[in-house]
């Protein structure tokens, strides 16, 4: 064990993967400079344990910025043999290659009859709540979790960062991470030989009996906070951190909440159509008649993201804005007849 | 360079030509008595220039396609059985019945995928020859796309990614001089060919695209220069499609006029490549027997497809992950 | 009034605006032959009411095949004095030019502090359910649904086709249409006179008092039949069609499940973060006692769209699939207990 | 051509470039303060090719640019007050605090907008183009971009289309040798400028992209060709950013050598530009004014940029749509 970044699990897992596998390659924007800290010893950016050196240029290759023409081309060599992680930097550009994402990376195993398999990892991070405008503070997971065909990893911890990316590299599937810059200073005793953390299995935050809060990448650390003040308030809280989004443990989802009665889900991306609409549709449909109060989901509007901190700081989810939810559902009377209720 | 070809080589090029004729030909039948769903694209009058490219390349070497499907994986080598059974949507089909007449694949003739999507396939064979150039397994691809898709950005970031990694690939511009109801020339600035160079490449046009010895030439050259280490071609090849876009379109408006359509009839590419052969010294027997082996290949490959099953309605919910099963 | 398809209504719309306008081009692959029979006079592309012919070159241009060069162009000219109607075909080809749709289109005027106004609508349709396998058989428009900034409709009648897709030229703000081709062939009395149906109003497609079902786009005929059957069996059913998905008219959503006590939903897109979860969502939210039983999603599975006949008619909701909704529905316990139901 | 301007407008000419310069030294300074959240991306070193191509524009003509953002709209005439406050977040930036240094944009000027996407604001100055072609309203459009932007595949959807339609739009390339960390060459097949002629357009190559006067005649080339309904052209200008990618971004890996950077900055535009004034008989008194006007502009700027409020929490929900509310 030793303590590790975020930031830091990230590239031990890469350097893992390479040193374990040389169809691995890493390929994306200035990777070879380490500008992002994932492909050197850590975030130090040294010489010192440097990717390029270590495994050299056919296999750490800086693309130039045409993210359609590399996601594509990693789909077409994880297709031929290779095991590509793309390191896109921000999830904000992920758009530019949507149409490889959907309808090659998604598709082309289904198409195909099961001829084509799809080893590839793209990485990327959400920088939201940095003060840098609209176009860089996209968390755009929710997208991609409506596209059949990709796994989907929002890893909110150094250890799960680690274990989940390795086996992100080991799956024959495609698989997105996304990755919230805000918990890349997060540090945390991690193992330092190999392992993996399957996919499609939460992470059980803290046990509680009174409500359930279901929380996704930049929202766990707030979920924490605010289940630390409900503690004190002696509200009992259960935090689930599905780590995955596809596929989803929504078994635990599901148990939690049956245990609990009561679920918010905290999530940083938009609110229509996001996950936590899709965990709340779920939990609906499955165990309607556990639940003992309205599901509250607490999210960022449907607003994009203004650049000034006097604007900024009020549209994710926070400590305060979570925990207020939670003391919402716990004061709702639980069976209010319908006629009271519609307006 | 095709002076020293061996007469074999030579006649399977006038086989795969006339098995994709005769396949798209069967094909379009099908299509207008509602045997295959939804519509097929035909490459009839583009056969020299399916068949020059994919004889340039080598059995291992990869390929991925577009809407225009059937010729690429047939001039590949690819079996028709499996091929026309995928057009129907039956279990044998060489994706199950999942992928249809836009997404057939045959990877055991390196056949990555022909694609829907215009444009979308060409970044896909760009990474086949990054892999081989990583694995060094010498390995070459291609990528076909039509004048219309030359206008798709992801071209431009494939050719520039291939031009700089000097990668193995080649780019084969199908231009049959229109996108649907649109002549190329009034969608397209400057000539295709000609932006190679701005991206550091080489580019050539084969204005004779019905003559299946000058596409294979220009593709072989191409093919040698990546195999050799030195990057990617743009070849546009100029040619032109029989039929309508699709089959079982009928658009109210002309876009081409007759005269131009019987110009093109006229310099079949298979008959004059029959011409050739004769002028070889092939006999009309052995041309005639090609023939006759070519339609009974393809009589086969529809009684094949007519005696497969269609797939269990539980196949649609297989082969989307490896190891993740979604319910339905 | 006269009768028009479907798609006769949105010529119809297009050729009142382009007459209305100077300021309304039409810009799309294939528009001056009329290949999808909406720029001319219906569907019969007769050189009578071609819109070439009528409004010229400038305004009638066929593009080159490059979405996102075209998607941007036509945000460019929006913002500059243009009212651009782009036609992108099939929905599938949006992927191609997401970057223009999420980072410029629905970002530019909130970004610029309300300099740029952006009257721009695309349109496109789904070509779902016709066999022509995973790359063009899209049912896009919950992904778009999680970006802030676009409006959005789906009209399932030649009545709301031609209403909703004035007022979406009226607006100042950039509007997707998705139009499923299934649809295409509707016939129905539709008014000659321009009128404008307000984006963000749902139509109540019948009335009922035992289960609402909201429907969207061709899953809203679909929904009319299983009305019929189960109106057989005794049952009332109310369909809600919002035709527009964003601003999205929750109001009557909400009215009518509170009425009703009970809620299905169907549409063809894929399930998770779909348009059904979103409404599930926000019913559970909002009226959560007025609910009696558990909400019931009727989507496509989160599976992509396979070509063969045999596969892909059982991936899209139908008269039957809803029809056993509702039933379910009706069926289930109201106050069954947590614990009967945790597993 | 130059040389019939009208000294004034030399004058001009240096006075942006030196708001330019003292604007971007400012706001690196408050980046490192922490006076600005987030980060800059500063314009230094690239005065003249930004202040060139910007002259050589009227008033009532449209831009749009990229995350390297500043020196845009000053170049076009943008008050600065607007555009530092804007960098700090207060109500009274040219965007209301909302877009931040990476989205400036002042409509006033004709300057559409910058963007952190790159490559993504190409195809705005494409459309801008293609309404003045519609409404014949005679104006022209510009779009700045970086070397590393030249292989968005957006830049050649934009080139085409722009060429075929001859629309009055210009493509600058600030081809300051490097992306990031990454050296244009290294991932660049070919020669940036010499990808036009592909797209049958004009291309051309700005050498000396340091002298200011070199890059106004280029782009008022274009411009001339643009209004005159010649169409489109490609001008790519050779020029080197003097400070790090982005301020306060430290990279442990040195990408560019210390004489690299000190060959350039030799060649300092402003300096330059200086020179040549002297040498047409500017004084020296003249242009100390100049430089201390301008130092008194940016004091203004940052001056009004202090007293000015932030916005209000409310503000963020303002502005998305023109007639819809959206819920906190
Ligand atoms: C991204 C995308 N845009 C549009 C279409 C619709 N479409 C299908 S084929 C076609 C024309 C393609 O022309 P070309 O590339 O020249 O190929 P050809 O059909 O002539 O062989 C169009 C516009 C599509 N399938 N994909
Ligand atoms: C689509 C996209 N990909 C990557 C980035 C990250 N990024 C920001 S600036 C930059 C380098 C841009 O280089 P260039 O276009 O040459 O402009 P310069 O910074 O040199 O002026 C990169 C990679 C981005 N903002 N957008
Ligand atoms: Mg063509
Ligand atoms: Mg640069």
């Amino acid at each position: 064990m030793s303590v590790m970044t975020y930031l830091g699990a990230i590239g031990a897992a890469q350097r893992e993967a390479m040193e374990a596998d040389e169809r691995v390659i890493i390929m994306g924007e200035d990777v070879e400079a380490n500008v992002y800290g994932t492909t050197g010893g850590g975030k130090s950016r040294s010489s010192e344990g440097d990717f390029l050196q270590m495994f050299g240029k056919k296999r750490i290759r800086n693309t130039p910025i045409s993210e359609e023409g590399i996601v594509g081309a990693a789909a077409g060599a994880a297709m031929t043999g290779l095991r590509p992680i793309v390191d896109l930097s921000y999830s904000s550009f992920l758009y530019m290659a949507m149409d490889q994402f959907v309808n090659q990376v998604a598709k082309n195993r289904y198409m195909f009859g099961g001829q084509a398999s799809m080893p590839v990892v793209f990485r990327s991070a959400m920088f939201y709540g940095l003060n840098t405008g609209a176009h860089h503070s996209d968390r755009p997971y929710p997208m991609f979790m409506n596209v059949p065909g990709l796994k989907i990893i929002a890893p909110a911890s150094p250890s799960d960062a680690k274990g989940l990316l390795r086996a992100a590299i080991d799956s024959d599937d495609p698989v997105l991470t996304f990755e919230a810059v805000l918990l890349w200073g997060l540090k945390e005793e991690v193992d330092d030989n190999e392992y993996r953390i399957p996919l499609g299995k939460a992470r059980t935050v803290r046990e509680g009996t009174d409500v359930t809060i279901v929380a996704i990448s930049g929202s766990v650390p707030e979920a924490i906070l605010a289940a630390q003040d409900l503690e004190d308030e002696g509200v009992s809280v259960e935090i689930i951190d599905p780590r995955t989004l596809v596929p989803l443990d929504t078994r635990a989802i599901l148990e939690s909440t049956a245990k609990t009665g009561r679920l918010v889900i905290a999530e940083p991306a938009h609110r229509t159509c996001g996950a936590a609409a899709e965990i709340s549709a779920l939990v609906a449909e499955e165990i309607f008649d556990a639940l003992r109060a309205p599901i509250v989901r607490v999210t960022a509007p449907d607003m994009q993201i203004p650049f000034s901190p006097s604007l900024e700081k009020q549209m994710y989810p926070t400590r305060a804005t979570i925990g207020d939810a939670v003391r919402r559902v716990l004061d709702s009377a639980p069976q209010r007849l319908a006629a009271e209720i519609s307006r | 360079m095709n002076a020293t070809l061996p007469i074999e080589t030579l006649l399977e090029m006038q086989r795969r030509m006339l098995r994709i004729r005769r396949f798209d030909e069967r094909a379009s039948k099908m299509v207008k008595r509602g045997q295959i769903p939804g519509t097929v694209h035909t490459s009839i009058g583009q056969e020299a220039q399916v068949v020059g490219s994919c004889m340039a390349l080598g059995e291992q070497d990869y390929m991925s396609g577009n809407h225009r499907s059937h010729g690429h994986p047939i001039g590949k080598g690819a079996p028709l059985g499996p091929l026309m059974a995928e057009l129907v949507g039956k279990a044998t089909g060489v994706c199950k019945g999942k992928g249809g007449s836009l997404h057939l694949a045959d990877f055991a003739v390196g056949s990555l995928g022909e694609s829907g999507i215009v444009g979308s396939s060409i970044p896909i064979a760009t990474g086949a020859a990054l892999s081989a150039e990583v694995l060094g397994n010498g390995r070459v691809s291609l990528a076909f796309f039509g004048d219309g898709a030359a206008n798709q950005g992801s071209l431009y970031e494939s050719m520039n990614m291939a031009g700089v990694w000097k990668l193995p690939v080649i780019f084969l511009c199908e231009n049959n001089q229109y996108a649907l109801s649109t002549p190329a020339h009034t969608v397209t600035s400057g000539v295709i060919a000609e932006r190679a160079a701005g991206f550091g490449m080489e580019g050539v046009r084969v204005e004779d695209g019905q003559s299946v010895l000058a596409v294979y030439d220009a593709v072989s050259t191409a093919v040698s220069r990546a195999r050799e280490g030195g990057g990617p071609t743009l070849v546009e090849v100029i040619t032109y499609r029989y039929n309508e876009h699709s089959e079982g379109l009928r658009l109210g408006t002309d876009y081409r006029d007759a005269a131009e359509r019987s110009t093109w009839l006229d310099r079949d590419p298979i008959v004059l490549f029959r011409d050739h052969l004769v002028s070889r010294g092939v006999s009309a027997d052995t041309l005639d027997a090609l023939e006759a082996e070519v339609l009974a290949e393809v009589d086969l490959a529809v009684a094949f497809t007519n005696d497969s099953p269609y797939p269990e309605p539980s196949a649609a919910f297989e082969d989307l992950y490896t190891d993740v099963e979604v319910a339905a």
